[in-house]
């Protein structure tokens, strides 16, 4: 008789276990992060292209200020898409609904930082010389544009937290928290006040 | 359903009762909203005055609510019988107060959401940090205290396992005594070091003992002598509303003795630190003592107030066997010490603030706005319900339970 | 005991959930995440994201022009700076022209054309029904009146836009009217040259004595930051600066010497100075023996100022014999400039009080001597130009329809003045202002205009200019469509002329400067002059100009023509002895007071001001706004009021509520209160917020309303 | 990174005798770091000023009357910073590359012990919620986070533009800013240049100079908190008001 009442209890004690685990590890993570197309499609391996024979910093440089320029303006894209390339329906959208009325494309960053972050990308590529991809990942090898995936409650991009919902990233592309700034910097010997990337 | 037990108040004394503290709580409460939902505003608290009213209930309640701890070492580890009347209420009390000081201090934050960072990014060399955390821990200590009375209730311990539950709590009771105390003894030394080592607040600041100011003792020694203070008020206060002898007059002597000698030693040190302070530590930092007592708003009279007439007075009362004897003697002079750790709280907290340390600055006062009042009334009401439903349904007085049975 | 075993399972239940979800990330992202939200919540702006553009120009808000460097993102200016080197305001911006991007979003901004109806209610009509009712009034007025029936306010006149309107004007009979600002008494010292006068500045900076008449020299007066550079030359040569005021303003307190002059008594003060002068022989005696007209003779200057001894006007003035002697050989020691001030809250000194300080200038031979009054060349205009007047030559009840150019003026004038001008039955007034407060005062039809940071204009020739300038305000933000430049309002009533866009005029006056091939061009982004020459093309140097550029003219030679001293108007001369009937200092009866409304230089009257403005005044009490009265204490305890107390300030033509402050420097019997918008009601124009002194005093003379007999009483709550 | 690079030590020297008071420090803070502007009505000390000015008279007749101004903001203390050891969770700290003290709003819970342990008032905390007038966010400046209610906030020697400053250099590959790169707001817009700032730690910078210089005192230096914000003046009233000096000499049991 006891043992019979400990068995079911243990059994509710496993579901109650599992389903919890469950719910934190699959439902928790799918229900938190809503999924956004991107306006446009867009493959970088084209444009990187011998046929097309674009650098990476042709698009994303450093302003005169030092500054990042991050994606660019749509007068980058009308250099050479002036007129329809081909005739995917990505390629006529972007004729139609962009560059003839002038209109920015409102892409949506995976790597946007909050406010109060500041990221030099200078400081780290060009004193550090650590690569892009250790952040972005293989980002500019891909062929499309995957929908970004947007923390309903903080707005943050997924790329923040990174893949893994545990929160641990052992290998590039690194998830880019705070945390992983911390790791980093004192990996390399880099010991910094709060003030230096909060602003 | 739990039921009340036998020999409490009828449901029609005790509606009306519990549903005007009821009511100021819910005023209370809604004063909470305002505060949450739309910002600190609500206060009169300025960039001048940082801390208000808030912080000087929680850290009162907080000296008060030591009685809890205090009584528990010296029932458990020092076996100081005559507290078995008393140590139910005590616990009671101190849970009150701690998680009512904890919800006061969550509102008073700005960003109460972020409140866990402390445990996250503490700044191990903050003397609140070491205060969250030591209070944080004693509220779950006092948790743990409350349960077994809770068990206590006579519908509860139908329940064979609870039953069995509250026993093995029991048998512990000795170590998280022996928790509790020394948890407590950090937080308040460190409310006191709150105050002390404001390097920058020549009013606050004292002289350093190792890495403690002496105001983290003197707070220490303060909250031990008034809490058994607060216990025999509170008691004589509850027998007074219910009609009932709660306690036995030796729990009573016992707690009015040591409250005296514990006062009489404070006052002693007390003394002994305001010297050093008015000729030592204060013109150190360039100001003279009689610079703080220049306004009549916080004029001499409030430290002769905090230390002779609050202080010494009643402390030289309890100390007086026959004196104490006399009843109206042992309500008048425990409120008398509870006013005087009050009236230190507030001198700490607000006096230091009032005065200006920039010369060119002037001298403000602050009046808590009714926001703040309101949220005040909730967590005094809160403290009524929380008591009223305890004694209400649970077995608080030994004692009592005894003669009901007889 | 089946009870007792689904609380367990229950029990059991729980505790493995807790566990599970304990050791899923889940609960500890939450507590993250909702750490995270409170960083970011949606009501926390968002901060402008793109790359900074940079790019050069000039202010408009005030004469001074200042040269600015605006860093841009997505068409936004985000952050405003001086232009160090620039020639005129070194790198100077002040408080209102930091923040003076921030108009553009004022709270207070107007953003459809509004007209009051008959029911006196102001009601939104489109623009359209709003220029055909300016072209009503427009035809009314002209039919109805004869000369000055049409007349336009500008209030930042000299610009290539006042010539536009006074062309308009010419074709309608109409004058130009000519707003109050700092260099308006300049115009004094002209009428008193005999002979036609080229556009004056004041050398400031090589002067040896500033004598001040309540300017606000060192707080921003003339080009921007002038002042300033001022206070911190530290070389020996650097002007000695009187301040002559009855309250400790800036400029008084860091003034080498401060006269603290009982309220209303500059020309006595002044006419004292020209005794000793003359009496000593202190002027320069060539120059006054060859072109003064009216030195000697019955009624003349000589015979005016013998009247005006040190005795005498220590007397009336409350400044000391001795100290006006002082004052006196040291103004006759070198180059002076004499400035008989525009308060930009006080209003300027009376005409007479002007002419005695002029007349100073002109004894002491400072006219067309450096460190003195020099004179600008100018550049050729054309066309026909109507008459460009000062208000208060203007009769009263002669305008039908007054057209109010918004721009910032930097001065404020009292309500009164303008409406007496107005015809009582049909006057009209059309307001051209960007926002309510200043569109608000008794304006019949007000159509949106453009802030000073979005529509491209000239910026002013400081007063202290030596010479000419030209620089541009080039647009940094993108006007709203609701907004419109005023000479497109202009030209869009226009019928038998044509009216030139802004653009236009500036691009002919860049040209002609091109043409005339003098001067230098200052470039803001390497911080060097190039000579004009350089420019080849008359394009070259409209783009220099677009890009922020400067063109500063050469000085040029200027003999000083022969003048009266007393000056040309017989009933301002006749005004003059009368300054010594004015009761002595000692004589002031109690409770009788004065009110003097003073403005701060870089927040005067009419306009509002930036939210951010708060910090000087809300947020601190660093300045005082129209809350506040300033009073001695003395003073004070005769009418029974204490620091704090408020207290109500009653004119002939109202009152106002302020509170008591008491300052021991201020002058005994004057209570001073600041002009401009309530600082409490940072955008709000709605009836009560931001009373306005200058609403209260009655002018008996048209141009001076700084001293105003007042009573101070206590508020019955 | 270089690892030898030698330490800086910012701060600043402000002549109280070329303040006139006009203001424009604190309006070229504010726009500097998109400090919020409280509500009409608000109660005094509860605005929002980096950089505060305070204007003292010495109380005298016309014309003895004298005023001076004082613009007091976070003064970077160097030893026994009161604000540092107080904060329970890390939100401020003293950069130990340069000494500027810092106050991170998103790390703060808005508990204002560093308020209250602050002996020159230089901190503010966030009564409302910030609000920027429809509009107006286009304007703030990039560099600077603004605050959400209920944290406190402090000068941080126009950090945005040490980052500005550290970003132009790295990108013509220096790691090192140069003296001149780097400069205060209220430094910049003082017109009458009463506001020197720098590396106090380079015994020929200008700042350096004026701090070691006769005329130079510290707010308070009687606390021991080591001010990196000098004052100058000539005037012996202000002096004497300004500054305190011990009654007695400091005992061992300070430490």
């Amino acid at each position: 008789m006891i043992l019979t009442q400990r068995r079911t209890t243990i059994l509710f004690f496993i579901i109650g276990l599992v389903v919890a685990m469950l719910a934190g590890w699959i439902a928790v993570p799918a229900a938190l992060y809503e999924s956004i197309e991107q306006p446009l499609g867009f493959s970088h391996v084209v444009h990187t292209s011998d046929d097309a024979g674009m650098e990476c910093d042709d698009c994303h440089h450093l302003t005169s200020e030092g500054g990042f320029a991050g994606i660019p303006k749509i007068a980058v894209c009308v250099d050479c898409h002036e007129e329809a390339i081909g005739t995917s329906v990505d390629e006529l959208k972007l004729v139609e609904e962009y560059i003839k009325p002038g209109r920015e494309i409102p892409w949506l960053v995976y790597a946007r930082q909050p406010d109060n972050a500041f990221f030099p990308h200078v400081r780290h590529t060009r004193l550090a010389k650590i690569p892009c991809e250790q952040c972005h990942g293989d980002h500019g090898q891909t062929e499309t544009l995957r929908p970004l995936k947007r923390n309903r409650f903080t707005g943050y991009s997924r790329d923040i937290w990174g893949n893994d919902f545990s929160g641990i990233t052992t290998s590039p592309p690194f998830s880019m928290k705070m945390s992983d700034c911390v790791d980093c910097h004192r990996k390399r010997g880099v010991r910094d006040s709060c003030l230096a990337c909060h602003k | 359903m739990i039921e009340p037990l036998d020999n409490r108040a009828p449901t029609r004394v005790f509606l009306p009762w519990i549903g005007f503290w009821m009511a100021i709580f819910a005023l209370g409460a809604y004063c909470t909203v305002l505060c949450l939902s739309q910002g600190l505003f609500h206060t009169n608290m300025n960039n001048r005055f940082g801390f208000g009213i808030w912080i000087f209930l929680d850290l009162t309640v907080i000296a008060l609510g030591a009685g809890a701890f205090f009584s528990a070492f010296l029932l458990y580890i020092l076996k100081k019988q005559a507290l078995k009347d008393v140590i139910g209420a005590a616990v009671v009390l101190g849970f009150i107060c701690y998680s009512g000081a904890v919800v006061v201090l969550a509102i008073d934050v700005g960003q109460p959401l972020r409140a866990w960072f402390t445990f996250w990014h503490p700044n191990a060399h903050s003397m609140l940090a070491e205060v969250t955390f030591c209070l944080t821990l004693y509220l779950l200590v006092l948790a743990i205290e409350y349960v077994p009375l809770i068990l206590k209730n006579p519908s509860l311990s139908k329940n064979v396992s609870l039953l069995v539950f509250e026993g093995q709590l029991h048998k512990v009771v000795v170590v998280f005594a022996g928790v509790g105390a020394i948890l407590s003894f950090f937080h308040q030394g460190s409310l006191g070091g709150l105050y002390g080592v404001m390097n920058g607040r020549p009013f606050a600041f004292r002289e350093h003992f190792f890495i403690w100011p002496s105001t983290f003792f003197l707070f220490i020694l303060s909250a031990i002598a008034a809490g058994p203070s607060f216990l025999i008020l509170i008691n004589k206060l509850a027998s007074k509303i219910s009609k009932k002898q709660l306690v036995r007059k030796e729990a009573y002597d016992f707690l009015g003795r040591i409250s005296g000698w514990l006062l009489l030693a404070y006052v002693g040190l007390k003394s002994v630190d305001t010297i050093v302070w008015i000729n030592h530590t204060a013109p150190a930092s360039g100001y003279s003592a009689s610079e703080f007592f220049k306004e009549a708003s916080f004029g001499t009279w409030i430290l002769f107030a905090e230390i002779i007439l609050f202080g010494l007075l009643p402390a030289l009362v309890l100390i007086n066997n026959r004196l104490r004897k006399n009843p109206l003697v042992m309500i008048v002079a425990p409120l008398l010490v509870c006013i005087g750790i009050a009236i230190n709280r507030y001198v700490m907290t607000l006096q230091s603030q009032s005065l200006p340390t920039l010369p060119f600055e002037e001298f403000v006062l602050y009046t808590p706005s009714l926001v703040e009042i309101g949220v005040f009334g909730g967590m005094l009401s809160y403290g009524v319900i929380v008591f009223s439903l305890s004694y209400r349904y649970l077995p608080l007085f030994p004692g009592l339970q005894q003669k009901a049975k007889t | 005991m089946g009870f007792s075993v689904k609380r367990r399972d229950f029990l059991g239940l729980v505790g493995g959930g807790a566990i599970g979800a304990a050791l899923s990330p889940a609960p500890w992202k939450g507590l993250d995440d909702i750490a995270i939200w409170t960083q970011n919540w949606s009501w926390k702006p968002r901060l402008p994201r793109g790359p900074v553009e940079v790019a050069f120009t000039h202010c408009g808000l005030c004469p001074a022009g200042c040269g600015l460097k605006v860093r841009s993102v997505g068409g936004n200016p985000v952050s405003i700076h001086g232009v160090p080197g620039h020639p005129s305001s070194t790198g100077f911006v002040c408080a209102l022209g930091l923040a003076g991007r921030y108009f553009s979003y004022h709270p207070s901004r107007i953003v459809e054309p509004t007209i009051v109806g008959t029911s006196g209610q102001r009601r939104g009509i489109s623009r359209k029904a709003a220029v055909r009712q300016l072209g009503d009034w427009l035809d009314k007025a002209r039919s109805g009146g004869g000369h000055g029936s049409v007349a336009i306010l500008d209030n930042h006149p000299g610009r290539v836009r006042s010539l536009a309107y006074r062309g308009w004007l010419a074709t309608l009979d109409g004058v130009h009217i000519k707003g109050l600002r700092e260099d308006t008494p300049i115009n004094r010292l002209r009428t008193m040259l005999d002979g036609p006068a080229p556009e004056l500045g004041l050398d400031i900076a090589r002067a040896r004595t500033v004598l001040s008449f309540g300017a606000p020299v060192l707080e921003g007066l003339g080009s921007g930051g002038a002042g300033a550079h001022l206070r911190g030359r530290s070389d020996t040569e650097k002007p000695y600066i009187v301040q002559i005021e009855t309250r400790p303003s800036r400029t008084a307190r860091g003034a080498d010497l401060w006269l603290r002059i009982a309220p209303g008594t500059e020309t006595v003060l002044a006419l004292g100075l020209a005794n000793i002068l003359v009496s000593e022989g202190l002027y320069d005696k060539e120059i006054i023996a060859q072109q003064a007209l009216d030195l000697d003779g019955p009624g003349g200057y000589r015979e005016l100022v013998a009247r005006f001894s040190p005795k005498q006007v220590s007397r009336i003035t409350g400044i000391d014999a001795a100290t006006i002697k002082k004052v006196a050989r040291r103004f006759a020691s070198g180059p002076a400039v004499v400035i008989p001030g525009v308060d930009p809250g006080g209003g300027p000194l009376s005409a007479e009080a002007q002419t005695a300080a002029f007349s100073l200038s002109l004894l002491n031979g400072d006219v067309g001597r450096p460190g003195g009054v020099v004179a600008r060349r100018a550049i050729p205009q054309e066309g026909q130009l109507a008459d460009t007047v000062e208000l208060a030559d203007v009769p009263d009840g002669s305008i039908r329809l007054l057209i109010v150019d918004g721009a910032a003026g930097g001065c404020a004038m009292p309500t009164s003045l303008l409406k007496r001008k107005l015809n009582p039955s049909e006057g009209r007034v059309v307001s051209l202002s960007p926002f309510e407060r200043s569109a608000l005062h008794g304006a019949d039809l007000v159509i949106p205009s453009t802030t000073p940071f979005e529509n491209i204009d000239e910026a002013g020739v400081p007063i202290d200019a030596p010479v000419d300038s030209m620089g541009l305000t080039v647009p940094s933000m993108r006007a709203p469509d609701y907004s419109v430049d005023s000479l497109s309002v202009l030209s869009m009533v226009a019928k038998s002329s044509v009216v030139p866009t802004i653009t236009e005029l500036l691009r002919g006056r860049s040209d002609r400067i091109h043409a005339g091939g003098r001067g230098s061009v200052f470039d803001p982004s390497k911080g060097e002059s190039v000579p004009l020459t350089e420019f080849q093309t008359n394009g070259d140097l409209w783009r220099a100009l677009m890009g922020g550029g400067l063109w500063t003219d050469t000085s040029a030679a200027f003999t000083c023509p022969p003048f009266r001293l007393m000056g040309a108007n017989a009933a301002i001369r006749d005004r003059l002895p009368q300054a010594l009937e004015q009761p002595s200092t000692a004589d002031r009866q109690a409770r009788e007071i004065v009110l003097m409304p003073f403005g701060w230089r870089d927040a005067p009257g009419d306009g509002p001001l930036p939210p951010v403005m708060a910090k000087l005044f809300r947020e601190t009490r660093l300045r005082l706004d129209s809350r506040f009265a300033t009073i001695c204490p003395k003073t004070a305890g005769e009418l029974g009021f204490a620091q704090g107390d408020k207290a109500s300030i009653k004119t002939s033509l109202g009152s106002i509520t302020v509170e008591v402050v008491l300052d021991p420097a201020v002058v005994d019997g004057v209570v001073h209160v600041a002009v401009g918008p309530s600082t409490e009601a940072f955008g709000d124009a709605s009836p009560g917020k931001g009373d306005q002194p200058l609403d209260l005093p009655s002018c008996k003379n048209d141009d001076c309303w700084r001293v105003i007999p007042a009573k101070m009483l206590e508020v019955v709550s | 990174m270089t690892k030898t690079t030698p330490k800086k030590r910012y701060g600043m020297v402000i002549d109280i005798d070329r303040c006139d008071g006009c203001g424009a420090c604190m309006v070229a803070c504010s726009l500097e770091n998109n400090v919020s502007v409280v509500p009409a009505g608000a109660a005094p000390h509860r605005g929002l000023t980096w950089i505060r000015v305070y204007s003292v008279t010495n109380k005298k007749e016309y014309p003895d009357s004298d005023t001076a101004y004082l613009p007091v903001s976070c003064q970077h203390c160097g030893n026994e910073t009161p604000c540092v050891g107080v904060c329970p969770q890390s939100a401020v700290d003293v950069d130990p590359k340069n000494g500027i003290v810092s106050q991170i709003p998103e790390r703060c819970m808005g508990c204002r012990y560093c308020m209250v342990a602050c002996p020159y008032h230089a901190r503010y905390f966030n009564w409302w919620d910030p609000e920027w007038p429809e509009g107006t966010e286009h304007l703030l400046n990039p560099g600077v986070t603004p605050r959400m209610r209920g944290v406190v906030e402090k000068c941080n020697f126009c950090h945005g533009r040490h980052h500005a400053a550290q970003e132009r250099a790295a990108s013509e590959g220096r790691s090192e800013i140069e003296p001149n790169e780097y400069q205060t707001a209220c430094a910049e817009a003082c017109p009458n240049g009463a506001i020197t700032f720098g590396d106090l730690a380079d015994k020929n910078s200008e700042v350096a100079k004026l701090a070691a210089g006769p005329e130079s005192f510290q707010l308070l230096k009687s606390l021991g908190t080591e001010p990196k914000i000098y004052y100058l003046t000539q005037r012996g009233w202000v002096r004497d008001m300004a500054t305190r000096t011990p009654l007695i000499s400091k005992g061992q049991s300070h430490d």
